[in-house]
């Protein structure tokens, strides 16, 4: 009889505030700048996305990323051309990370015509195959498996692509988790599992859901390499995550890493959060703000001053505000939309066209 | 008496059974802090053990309840939106539907599975679909769909006290905005009888959950033009009250039949089988269907608006019967 | 041209498509030593990257075919038992049927699902339920079910060859034993055709799957009494040949649909509704239903044979018409 | 960044041929001797069974539990009045560890009247909730919430009972095992998860399903211990799961014991076992018998002599014949059973009778 403790096997949690790490990992200065200016496009869409929820210029199911752009931005860093990444209901920093256009974003969150989706998916459903977004989900967990299937068929036909997957806490208390990263273990497919722990899912706070300290420790159940990043150190997590997608793109398997973040803002917009003190919620903001930690590690690299960062603000502000004129210009979708895109070729009925 | 929305309605019926029996205990993702209100107070009142939180995990969920049930408890899951039960649907039917036939009667599983469908919030296609036909094809499970607060409430006390799986449906509009008077009396509702919710002579409306309200109001239009519509809401789908509904159209002699679901194999299809059977030599016209079309609910609200009857499009195929 | 099997007939499918098109790959479990020989020899022929064996992981299976898909390749999906494919429901409905409407119509999604229905294998309750009607409740979805060994290989090219997920049903008593002539030529069967088994002027039945061959014998018995039926086989319900049902029924006046799904919401509801909506002027009797009673399918087997439909029932549902 | 590797937390296998444990546990001889005769009782049963099978005396999917009787004695020898246990497709021999009658049972495999589900569950569906017995399951790995929420019917009363699950090595990959058993480790719900690791799953084996050696392993991902025991050897199976289940029932959570055994027949009957050799039954069926090292160990300790050991044989062979006479001699169910049990208190059509 042999007995696995617990105990034995637990590993030091890599949570609380970042410890900026100064390894620029050989990313150029242009590279850099690029990763916080994208940042930032997460950051002043969803502030301006919440500005127009709460007066009823956009509307739906919205979920914000703010505070987790790190996560997003240093892990699709690390991509090349023809990868793809699967998402979340809270999708929008992995879509702009993946360098999708804030004008049909917004679009699609006001349900225009002019939209990535037409108006038909809204926030959870935003997708852009062309940028190798497989699409936002608004079941949690369901990525899991996808980007497993994305990665079988790199696998398959042998093309040197990677699948990123992200999803959150609360997700890897699905099956869909357990199988969709099991299977992809077995085979060794080129996927990189990307957890971003934010602390919560929905109300419930991760340490009522999960009965262990770590999600990373699960690789362990799949003979997989498990890695606990903070998120919001952007470089740590390029770093990780470009590790893990050599790995993968070498044909050694996947990698489970957990971005321990923090989200900011509430679940959904109109969250009334009682289940978290403002003091919480402060004290992340004011310690693991990745906006703050990076643009501190540009400076001290002396990669941008504080001049720079403003106008880069200044930009990508006006970045956001053509896309809500563009989303606001843009028309609603004709009624004859209704009843097409059902079926590929064919009609709402399922008869070949 | 007060007047009180469905959620209310249903958070007083909870409140009773859990009152009432020691059995019932409640399970859910995030039910101590309700998003639609439906379970708030009851983990202050009734503590974390007859008020268990969840992770996220609806196989578990589902299994739970029926291991749970197995052996004597009364449990009460929710699963949030009804779609997230395609996460749990072999425990659902697999199992707890199945088990008692497969055991050779052996089991007693009171189960109540509360979900909640329909579109009208703009939550896309992942949030919102409406499965009451799935269930309904499904032997073992009755299914519950109640459109008023007092039947919310009447409806969730006897599928509590039901000795079956039962799938208990809420509309995700009406929590809040249907309201009406719901005593605080130990009250139920039966299954299997359906309400008459307006009589009249010339057609009868079938309506299920929130399109009994588009019925009603089609209902309206229609006696302006001097056609008297009867408005019938089965209540309970499973077991169906089909007398008053064959009744009715032996009466009026058409009927048209509005529900959210998609119309292909929608529960309507079921309805329209089982009227021309009982009262093919009746009818003066073929029964009609006002359903979702054939289409993933859009997140733009006009578009989702169109993937849901109207009262108009109920009035007008009442129009196109009377020719 | 030889005589095949029904699982023989799937197999030359499958070997051709796999060596027509490179994107072409199976996945599920247990393919490479399969139980029903559908999938032999195929291991062996395409090895290890086009034919793979899964964990026990029906979920993973589910999603990993869309996730393939969405890169470009055409994945064949197998869930042995259907009743399987409830632990895989989200992946089906949720994500691959409704994939490509939510992203406004990018995503193309060429998937087949395999999977096996039907009693009459004393399989019991969990590996025997037909599930055609809650696919064909959900917008997005194609659903292939082949009668014949012809029209399997037939149909099941152009399941693979199709851009849409489609749900392709086999039936587990025909592997073996439905035996008919099948080219080893590249032939395809377009969806959405019905094929009329046999013609007639006095009734309509509609069979699907293996209840065609029990409608061929009802036909059979009732020719004997001077009733000559017509039966139809629609070969997919989704897309549906309303066309030749409808031309069929407005020559007969009358119409038995048999299948072996629960009659509760069965596809047969969708086709009364459809039938009586667009030929009711022309029927001289109600649709009639024959399909399986609402009780989950037991395992012994004069049981099993009781909750599936007899050609004496169908005979029978035919004489009551004709009344 | 923690690294999280996988090596740092392999566990050794405690597979192979069986050390004979000699510690009995504290039990007396005549609880031995009934542990023998339970071995014994589902060996027989099922010998029996398979020819009966392929007389075509008795049809439908049945699974054989030959060469893992000690994994389902072992464990269902450490409950009490009042515990339950969940059981799979292979569930002969979980029956009659929880003390089912042969005769009901053999009468449900030949689907008759006075079978315990009166014909209409057959092998895969044997349940007798007066035995604690929840139900063997056509669905693999779905006794897991199940048993799960037995021991949650427990916990919400505070009955002192315990719920045991079995399922297999196959069952530990599907959606259904993570969540069912991460849901029981957080609330320390007092059930023990017993994983029969027989080597295969249907036809493909361990190695190729799974990537880690041991299941027990994935205990990790859920906080709870993990064990591993050679099934063959009743007293190590016994010892293990009596600890886990006095863990369980003080409200110490759950356990996961991964029982490493063989089973001996192929996957059901009839099954032409095209992906294991002949040689590695034989080697098996030498070394890893629970019979035959029970049987060894009974006579070292001094509780049994060959000779009562052949008495109990006959004895048991008589039981089954009996068992086989009184299924052949029942009657078919009645026609008027098809439609009912379909609910309780209700018709067919849900109709309150
Ligand atoms: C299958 C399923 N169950 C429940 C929900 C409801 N829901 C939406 S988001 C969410 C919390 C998810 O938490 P996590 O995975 O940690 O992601 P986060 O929201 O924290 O980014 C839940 C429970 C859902 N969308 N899908
Ligand atoms: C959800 C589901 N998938 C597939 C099957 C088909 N099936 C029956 S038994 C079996 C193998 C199970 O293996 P394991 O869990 O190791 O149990 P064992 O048969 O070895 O005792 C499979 C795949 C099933 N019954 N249920
Ligand atoms: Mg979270
Ligand atoms: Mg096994």
């Amino acid at each position: 009889m042999v007995t696995v403790s617990p105990s034995q096997h637990s590993v030091a949690s890599g949570s609380g505030a970042a410890s900026p790490s100064l390894d620029r990992h050989g990313l150029s200065d242009s590279q850099l700048i690029d990763m916080y200016r994208t940042m930032l496009r997460i950051r002043r869409f969803e502030e301006r996305v919440k500005e127009l929820f709460l007066e009823a210029r956009l509307y739906g199911s919205v979920h914000l990323y703010i505070g987790e752009e790190g996560v997003a931005t240093g892990a699709c860093s690390a991509l090349r051309e023809g990868d793809v990444i699967s998402s979340t209901h809270r999708g929008h920093g992995h879509c702009i990370a993946m360098g999708l256009d804030l004008a049909p974003m917004m679009a699609e969150l006001m349900g225009k015509a002019t939209g990535y989706n037409h108006g038909k998916g809204g926030s959870m459903h935003i997708a852009s195959l062309d940028h190798g977004m497989l699409g936002a989900n608004g079941i949690v967990g369901a990525g899991i498996p996808i980007s497993t299937g994305a990665a079988l068929g790199f696998w398959v036909t042998g093309r040197p692509n990677v699948a990123l997957c992200f999803f959150g806490d609360g997700a890897a208390n699905e099956g869909a988790f357990h199988e969709g990263i099991n299977f992809a273990a077995g085979l060794k497919l080129p996927v990189v599992f990307i957890c971003e722990n934010n602390g919560y899912a929905q109300f419930q706070s991760v340490q009522q859901d999960t009965p262990i300290p770590d999600i990373a420790t699960r690789s362990i159940s799949y003979g997989i390499p498990g890695v606990i990043v903070e998120g919001s150190d952007i470089l740590a997590m390029f770093g990780a995550v470009r590790t893990a997608v050599d790995r993968a793109r070498a044909g050694e398997g996947p990698t489970l890493i957990e971005a321990k973040t923090y989200r900011f803002e509430g679940h959904f917009l109109g969250d009334p959060e009682p289940y978290r003190t403002r003091e919480e919620v402060a004290h992340a903001r004011a310690t693991r703000d990745p906006l703050k930690v990076f643009s501190a590690q540009l400076q001290q690299l002396g990669v941008a001053t504080t001049d720079d960062l403003a106008r880069i603000d200044r930009q990508v502000r006006d970045e956001v505000e053509r896309s809500v004129e563009f989303g606001e210009a843009s028309p609603e979708p004709s009624e004859d939309i209704l009843l097409t895109d059902i079926y590929t070729g064919a009609d709402s009925h399922g008869r070949t066209l | 008496m007060a007047v009180l929305s469905v959620s209310q309605a249903l958070n007083m019926a909870l409140r009773e059974e859990m009152g009432r029996d020691d059995r019932v205990f409640m399970i859910g993702e995030d039910i101590k802090d309700s998003t639609y209100g439906v379970t708030r107070g009851l983990w202050d009142e009734f503590g974390p053990k007859r008020v268990i939180g969840t992770p996220i995990s609806e196989i578990a969920i589902a299994g739970a309840v029926l291991g749970a049930a197995s052996v004597g408890l009364r449990p009460v899951a929710e699963f949030m939106y009804m779609t997230f039960m395609m996460c749990a649907m072999d425990q659902v039917v697999n199992q707890a539907a199945k088990s008692k036939y497969m055991f050779g009667g052996k089991a007693v599983l009171p189960i109540v599975y509360r979900t909640m469908a329909g579109a009208g919030r703009a939550n896309a296609a992942q949030h919102t679909q409406s499965l009451e036909a799935w269930f309904a094809h499904v032997p073992g499970l009755k299914i519950v769909m109640p459109s008023t607060a007092y039947d919310a409430k009447g409806l969730l006390k006897t599928s509590i006290r039901d000795d079956n799986p039962v799938i208990f449906i809420e509309n995700k509009v009406q929590y809040a905005t249907t309201k009406d008077e719901v005593p605080d009396t130990d009250y139920t509702v039966p299954f299997g009888v359906a309400s008459v919710r307006r009589t009249g002579k010339d057609v009868t409306i079938i309506g299920l959950q929130r399109m009994v309200e588009i019925a009603l109001e089609a209902a309206d239009h229609l006696a302006e033009e001097g056609i008297e519509a009867e408005v019938i809401d089965p209540r309970t789908i499973v077991p169906l009250d089909l007398d008053t509904i064959i009744k009715s159209v032996k009466k009026t002699h058409r009927v048209v039949i509005v529900h959210e679901a998609h119309e292909r194999v929608g529960f309507g299809a079921e309805l329209v089988a089982q009227i021309v059977q009982h009262a093919f030599d009746y009818l003066d016209a073929p029964p009609a269907r006002v359903a979702n079309p054939n289409v993933p609910t859009p997140f733009n609200r006009i578009l989702e608006n169109l993937s849901i009857p109207s009262a108009a499009q109920v009035a007008q195929a009442v129009r196109g019967l009377m020719r």
